[in-house]
């Protein structure tokens, strides 16, 4: 038995571990469910470092089959489930299970206390589980299983804190943004983006008939086509050429025909034959079918790892307890897309390749592009943010968006490299956040029992103290060591400073994008180059400024003065994934490049590009001066001026505002999708449907009229909220009209039978009888 | 019999014709029995159709389907005209249109 | 004249449809000597009949050709009626599972309830059977007539006869459509065999395309009412909302099954020459704009609804469209077999799921004869959490998301319509299956994000049954669908020579 | 013209006529009476149709004992006067489409039937004429190839007469309704006696009264609405 045969473990493991605690979890105590939870995700990391050892062993892998899913070989259908043992999903493994096993013991700490603890740990550990059926998966079936099942986790754990929605009464604290509704916005936004992806999913199933990924390609690539193209597999294939080829690709018409060896090298091959693919009547040509596909699949791409035009759902997300944002909506689901990418590499090459868009752009530009331009706007949005998790949501986005433009330029090392990097970073800012967050609201707690009612009045905004704004906090250096040392190393690796993790995957991304442009001439690499340059500029910044703000200065609040350090099973973890985010960046230090050695197994067009010293002193010196910028600003003088706001505010007038609101992507959607909308419903209000009456009724008068009174109201707050609301209001609208025609009446619903016949008999009979 | 009999195509015109002024029945009424006794002469109007085709080849089937959409429209008079009791027992009508609780 | 022997009447094979209407027999006389205290005799026999007919019905999968056809070629036993079959037996099972106890809840504990049940439950098993035009019409009618009695029975219950009539009299109409429809076909073709249709169309031996169309037009109209196909479906929400809920639940699976299953006997054995796949017009096309409708209603009025049996009322003919999508790629020769298969997975799958929400909405509703609504599932997942995860599992199966047999069966479904070229249907049908997650949703966000009382009714230990059996089902139809997907891909409709 | 199409002429208005009738008559009576006549002019197209044993089935079975049903079901519940009541304003337009309608769908069978030009049917030799469509026919065909559905039709008349059983009897009220009914008779009963003593000054008899009104309907609607 080889070491990979173990790779179901590492997905039963944690379904184990959540069975039994929801088997047995309420006889035990909380110890008892951190243990089981926490086993759990601790035995699939160890899975992860034994496949991981067994990979380094010079192996490249193996396909494990665990059942046959769906098969029907009558029709030819044949979906197995079966697991996938490459460097790249070991990566994937090592990453989600071992950041996973720390923010579970993490949250052990954070969640004490909590009503519903047994749940949460039953949660993350599907999560976790999902997440692995995810990356193990060896075809898009499986792959959008698990794609969906992180969804539903996602869902379930933002909305954990139902209860959150008010004020504590006590305390005044309340939770940040209405957890049902970020829930259901999350989940909403999201199907969005899945629907391109099963759309892909169904045109990858028709072109190649299969959706396995193919065998492990990797340095055995070559020789394993060989043996499958000798192999019994297709010996009855009439087109068998007698040279020992395979089943030819193409047939003499020019049509692809499925060889069944797997997605990846049928698409190879058929690009390199420059076949047209069947659809129904029409024939197109393959190179078009990979670029729709690769589009589609972009469109899930943006919806799972919140660019742009579906970032909308991750901010909001942050309502969630904070380990659930530090394990999901940072590390591990929404790097899904990248990972996707990734796998998709031979796929995206050879759209690269197809020139049928305007502007000569190919697909995979259009990803880099995607994710160059988020990140830039995602960076500039953090800088005017005021909750401490959302700057760090932004920030989220903005570096997802460094790794989607990565891959998107080719950079497939160096996405993945960033990827794992920033698990590191940004779960150990997110659990630190969190720390704060407890600290102040322990603080609060403290300050209430001991002094009157300060407490309450001293938050930002009069009555109610939010524990995740930062003008609440200050001065948390003294009160919080721990956590302010690894919020510092945090902070530092984000901004991508030498010698820290992020400065070495950030630099190898403008590499790539540098050698996109010099090299070939391509110029949406230079483009890319600039926005990243600049999204790495205010990163620096907006992370100095996080940075003084919180545990700069003199507390700002009661709460903030009366902050205290958490228990050690909180701080642990932080600390060793300050290690990790410190010493990250050896996994593929320069001129050995082991990370890159190791993915070029399992990804055909994975390359390393050496290191430019010039371009990392830029960088570097770039990142220097944001760094100097945020000392300057928010260190020399106290970081808010004397009547509240930021020093920022009053110098950039009318831009902080629009960097405060997001850009205005909410009065964007506003205008895009409300007005006309509004329009549209106030024209046909004024249409006199009076002939309509009888039939009708009010319905259309009274609906629209409904419907453009519940648009034009007060668009003020979260309107992207009433955006994702609204398109359900609407949906919702509609069906209330639909609905008048169901009047109750026999006789109606006898007309409607009638109609209906007579609509059957005209559709089937009208051709015949005016045919002839 | 007459040495060349009818053209077939007319009674099924004819059956037509009762047909469609049986679903008029169904569509106009509101008299729950007469409605019920509208669908009747929508069977009676497939039956006549089903006869004039069992003519035309020859043939039991036809007569024999005859048969039962008879039987199955007795069955159907059974349960539907103790329904309608039923109703008028509760409502004190029997006026379909008065039957309109049920809707959005 | 030769009489025929018993060998030839084959009635062995018979023995699940024809054998469930003797048992209901069986099972009427012994529940008219059952004093009040020993009703559950009622429940114990019914389910001891379907038990056995379930496991009698599993021999029946691929039978010697020479034992396919039984009662002279009037009832064909090929897998396609023995996947029917475990399908409608499933249906009976929790049909009855269901009732017994909101029967008693409810005051209309009356003994008939369960034979009526089984009677219709074999005309839809008999429908999926049936080799002529006339076992059809007559299955229909045995299907339908108890449905109508069981809507009505929650006497005095204005809401209840109310349902009962309109169901009644909407049923009439359409099946005098039906028995139009199988005059016309009868008159163009010359018989009422379906496999005789079958060869005279094939062999351009029919009196006039025209009527032949016109009455396959007409058999669409009587099937497309007992699916909920839209404009056919108006009756649904109606009847769903007033129909004793546990009959709401049998009906919901046991008349779309039979529709079903008529519907792709007559249209996939007798006429596929006239489907039209290709340029001529043909009830192809028809049937796939029947199903863009009807996805496309049930699924944006479902958002509307406050009333949860009106809901999965809207649910079930948004169902119907995503099923009759497979019957419309079913017209396309090359994916008939596929299409047909997929169909039948997808009516197992709903089966087991749509049974299983009306199990939790049995379990939801309260006793003073209101309808369970949607604010009556909030919090539930506080006070019953088993209960709101079976439920929470139901929707997720409706909605299409895995791992459930929802998604596994759509999956199919989508792929028949693309492999038969029908792209924009399939596009339809990913559009509205995220639109119905809007409602879907909806439940499980009350469950779970909500406070309220979210009360079930006390412990009902049957109940607890058909819902845990529910779940499994759907659950294993999701991760495990091999099982089934081996039957469901034999269950492929030939027209047999004869 | 033949004789036959003479014959069709004369009792095909007959029988358009009466299904006319049948719709626009006022009177529930009228109508059902119409429809008989309906039938029977349809009885006599089986026997020109050789379909003697049916011809007679039809009158006696639909014209007989179904139509029957029907005049006495219409008697029984005094609804001969009909169609009365309100009509919501919505069904305005119902009226007008449903004859469009109708007539649509006679243009379409009618176009559907013409153009097929249908050849007419082989005339019955003097054997057929005899036995074609004579009961002893009918029963061969009926009783081995149709023995199927002939069982089903069975099972079906079962049903149906459980139906109508279940569903016109009277409800009688189980134990269990029993038990519940007599609950809230005896909490009814309770509140009356509160009522009666906290009004010490009011007689006795008024109380009573509310007793036995409370108890009367007690057997005839158990479960509410």
């Amino acid at each position: 038995m080889e070491v990979f045969d173990l790779v179901p473990l590492i997905v039963f493991i944690p379904i184990a571990g959540l069975l039994l605690n929801a088997w047995i979890g309420r006889y035990l105590s909380e110890k008892g469910i951190a243990w089981i939870a926490c086993g759990a995700a601790g035995l699939s990391f160890l899975v992860a470092v034994a496949l991981g050892l067994g990979l380094a062993g010079g192996s490249e892998g193996k396909i494990v089959p665990i059942v046959d899913w769906i098969k029907l070989p009558a029709v030819g259908v044949d979906i197995p489930w079966a697991m996938r043992v490459d460097t790249l999903s070991v990566t994937m493994m090592l990453a989600v299970a071992g950041v996973g096993t720390l923010i579970h013991i993490y949250a052990v700490g954070y969640m004490h206390g909590d009503a519903r603890f047994g749940r949460f740990f039953i949660y993350m550990n599907l999560f976790l589980a999902s997440m692995l059926l995810l990356v193990t998966g060896n075809n898009f079936l499986v792959l959008f299983v698990g794609w969906e099942l992180v969804g539903l986790c996602s869902f379930l754990l933002i909305g954990f804190w139902l209860h959150r929605d008010a004020p504590d009464p006590e305390t005044g604290i309340i939770g940040g943004i209405k957890n049902t509704n970020a829930a259901k916005k999350a989940f909403i936004v999201n199907r969005v983006g899945d629907f391109g992806f099963i759309l892909a999913i169904l045109l990858i199933w028709w072109t190649f008939g299969t959706l396995d990924f193919g065998p492990i390609q990797g340095a055995a690539h070559a020789a394993g086509h060989e043996e499958v193209a000798a192999g019994e597999v297709h010996e009855a294939a009439p087109e068998s050429a007698p040279g020992g080829e395979a089943v030819a690709p193409v047939t003499p018409e020019g049509v692809c025909q499925p060889t069944g060896e797997g997605v990846f090298p049928m698409a190879e091959a058929f690009m390199a034959a420059g076949c047209n693919v069947k659809l129904g009547s029409a024939e197109v040509p393959i190179g078009t079918l990979i670029v729709v596909v690769t589009l589609l699949m972009l469109v899930g791409v943006t919806g799972k790892s919140a660019q742009i035009p579906l970032f909308v759902w991750l901010p909001d997300a942050m309502a969630g307890p904070t380990p659930v944002s530090a394990l999901i909506h940072a590390a591990t689901m929404v790097t899904a897309g990248v990972y996707l990418v990734t796998r998709n590499n031979v796929l995206y090459e050879a759209a690269r390749g197809v020139n049928i868009l305007p502007f000569g752009l190919s697909p995979p530009d259009i990803v880099a592009l995607v994710g160059a331009i988020t990140a830039f706007m995602a960076g500039t949005i953090a800088v005017a943010q005021w909750d401490i998790k959302r700057v760090l949501a932004y920030s989220t986005i903005s570096q997802l968006g460094f790794m989607v433009a990565a891959v998107g330029l080719g950079g497939y090392v160096a996405g993945m490299f960033h990827l794992v990097t920033h698990a590191f970073f940004k779960a150990l800012l997110f659990l630190a956040a969190g720390s704060v967050i407890h600290g102040v609201e322990h603080g609060a707690h403290h300050a209430h029992e001991h002094g009157t009612h300060e407490a309450r009045t001293f938050g930002y905004r009069e009555g109610v103290l939010d524990p995740q704004d930062m003008r609440n906090m200050g001065g948390l250096r003294r009160r919080m060591p721990v956590t302010f040392w690894v919020y510092v190393i945090g902070a530092l690796a984000l901004a991508g400073i030498f010698p820290f993790a992020g400065f070495w995957s950030k630099d190898e991304i403008l590499l790539d994008a540098f050698l996109r442009g010099s090299e070939y001439g391509d110029p949406t690499g230079w483009l890319v180059l600039i926005l990243l340059i600049g999204a790495a500029a205010f990163t620096a910044f907006y992370m100095g400024r996080q940075v003084f703000m919180i545990f700069f200065g003199a507390p700002r609040t009661q709460a903030a003065g009366h902050a205290s350090e958490n228990p050690p099973i909180m701080t642990y973890p932080l600390i060793v994934l300050a290690a990790l985010s410190t010493l990250g960046g050896l996994l593929n230090v320069p001129g050995l490049h082991p990370f890159g050695t190791w993915l070029e197994q399992s990804v055909p067009h994975a390359h390393t590009a050496d290191f430019n010293v010039l371009l990392a002193l830029v960088a570097l010196a770039i990142a220097g001066v944001a760094v100097a910028l945020a000392v300057v600003i928010y260190y020399m003088r106290p970081a808010l001026t004397s009547d509240g706001l930021d020093r920022l505010q009053r110098p950039l007038g009318p831009l902080w505002t629009f960097l405060h609101r997001k850009w205005l992507w909410d009065e964007a959607y506003h205008n895009a999708v409300i007005r006309p909308f509004n329009a549209l419903g106030g024209l046909l209000a004024h249409l006199d449907v009076r002939y309509l009456r009888d039939g009708l009724d009010q319905g259309l008068y009274g609906g629209f009229n409904r419907i453009a009174a519940f648009l034009g109201g007060d668009f003020d707050l979260g309107i992207i909220d009433r955006v994702v609301n609204g398109v359900g209001r609407v949906t919702q609208q509609l069906a209330g009209q639909a609905r008048h025609l169901q009047t109750g009446y026999v006789r109606n619903y006898a007309l409607s039978v009638m109609l209906g016949v007579l609509a059957v008999l005209l559709i089937l009979l009208l051709p015949l009888l005016f045919g002839q | 019999m007459e040495p060349a009999p009818l053209n077939i195509s007319a009674y099924v015109v004819l059956s037509a014709i009762l047909f469609a002024m049986g679903a008029l029945g169904v569509l106009i009424r509101r008299n729950a029995i007469l409605v019920f006794m509208s669908v009747e002469l929508m069977l009676n109007a497939a039956n006549l159709a089903l006869i004039a085709f069992a003519r035309f080849y020859n043939q039991m089937d036809g007569q024999i389907l005859v048969f039962f959409v008879m039987t199955v429209a007795a069955a159907e008079v059974a349960v539907g005209l103790a329904l309608i009791v039923v109703i008028f027992r509760t409502r004190r009508s029997i006026n379909i249109d008065e039957l309109s609780r049920l809707k959005d | 004249m030769e009489l025929p022997t018993l060998q030839d009447l084959n009635l062995a094979v018979t023995l699940p449809s024809m054998g469930l209407a003797l048992w209901a027999c069986v099972v009427l006389a012994v529940g008219l000597f059952l004093p009040e205290r020993r009703r559950h005799w009622n429940l114990v026999l019914s389910l001891g009949g379907i038990v056995a007919l379930f496991l009698y019905n599993l021999t029946l999968f691929d039978l010697p050709a020479d034992r396919q056809s039984a009662f002279l070629g009037m009832y064909r036993a090929d897998n396609f009626t023995a996947f029917v079959n475990l399908i409608a037996l499933v249906t009976a099972f929790f049909g009855v599972l269901m009732a017994y106890e909101y029967l008693k809840r409810t005051h209309i504990d009356r003994g008939e309830y369960y034979p009526l049940l089984l009677i219709s439950t074999s005309g839809a098993m008999l429908m999926g059977a049936s080799g002529d035009l006339a076992v059809l019409f007559v299955a229909l009618e045995l299907l339908s007539i108890p449905l109508y009695i069981m809507s009505g029975l929650r006497r005095p219950n204005a809401a209840s006869e109310e349902s009962a009539l309109k169901y009644f009299l909407l049923g009439a109409f359409s099946s005098a459509f039906l028995v139009y429809g199988v005059a016309l076909v009868y008159g163009a073709a010359g018989s009422t065999d379906l496999s005789e249709i079958f060869h005279r169309v094939n062999a351009g031996l029919i009196l006039d395309q025209g009527l032949l169309l016109a009455g396959a037009g007409l058999m669409l109209v009587g099937l497309g009412f007992k699916v909920a196909a839209v404009p056919f479906h108006m009756w649904t929400p109606d009847v769903y909302q007033g129909a004793p809920t546990a009959v709401t639940g049998y009906m919901s699976v046991g008349a779309k099954l039979g529709g079903f299953a008529g519907l792709l006997r007559v249209f996939i054995v007798a006429l596929p020459a006239v489907s039209g796949a290709g340029d001529a017009t043909g009830w192809q096309d028809t049937i796939a704009l029947i199903a863009a409708l009807t996805m496309i209603l049930g699924n944006v009025v479902a958002i509307a609804q406050r009333d949860v049996k009106r809901m999965l009322g809207y649910s079930s003919i948004a169902h119907a469209g995503y099923i009759l999508m497979g019957a419309a790629a079913a017209g396309s020769p090359d994916v008939r077999d596929f299409a047909v298969s997929a169909s039948l997975f997808y009516l197992l799958a709903y089966a087991f799921t749509n049974l299983g929400a009306f199990a939790v909405t049995v379990a939801i509703e309260k006793d003073d004869a209101t309808n369970p609504q949607l604010d009556d599932f909030n919090g539930l997942s506080k006070t019953r959490p088993v209960l709101a995860l079976a439920m929470a599992l139901f929707m997720l199966s409706l909605t299409g998301i895995p791992p459930t047999a929802g998604v596994v069966g759509k999956f199919f479904l989508f792929q028949a319509a693309v492999n038969a070229g029908m792209v924009w249907l399939a596009l339809i049908g990913v559009i509205t299956s995220v639109v119905s997650a809007f409602y879907y949703l909806r439940i499980v966000v009350n469950m779970y994000l909500r406070e309220g009382p979210g009360e079930a009714q006390a412990q009902r230990s049957f109940l607890g049954v058909a819902v845990g059996l529910a779940a499994v089902g759907t659950f294993v139809l999701g991760v495990a669908p091999v099982l089934f997907l081996d039957l469901a891909q034999r269950a492929v409709l030939v027209a047999l020579g004869g | 013209m033949g004789l036959e199409t003479f014959l069709f002429i004369i009792v095909g208005a007959v029988a358009v006529a009466a299904a006319a009738g049948m719709l626009f008559s006022k009177s529930g009576i009228h109508s059902a009476l119409f429809l008989v006549l309906n039938l029977a002019c349809v009885a006599v197209f089986y026997l020109m149709l050789s379909a003697p044993f049916m011809a007679m089935v039809q009158i006696t079975v639909y014209a007989g004992a179904i139509m029957v049903l029907f005049l006495f079901v219409i008697m029984l519940l005094g609804s001969e006067r009909i169609d009365l009541g309100l009509t919501d304003r919505r069904l305005g337009f119902q009226t007008p489409a449903a004859f469009a309608l109708a007539v649509l769908f006679i243009v379409v069978v009618a176009a559907a039937v013409l153009t097929g030009q249908i050849p007419a049917p082989q005339p019955v030799n003097d054997v057929q004429a005899t036995t074609h469509g004579g009961p002893g026919e009918v029963g061969a065909v009926l009783y081995t190839r149709y023995l199927l559905p002939f069982e089903m039709v069975a099972v079906l008349l079962l049903a149906a007469t459980i139906g109508a059983v279940v569903l016109a009897r009277d409800v009688i009220p189980t134990k269990r309704s029993q038990r519940a009914q007599m609950g809230r008779i005896r909490e009814l009963r309770q509140m009356i006696t509160t009522i009666e003593t906290e009004a010490a000054s009011a007689p006795g008899a008024d109380g009573e009264g509310a007793e036995e009104e409370a108890a009367a309907p007690a057997p005839a609607a158990p479960a509410g609405e």
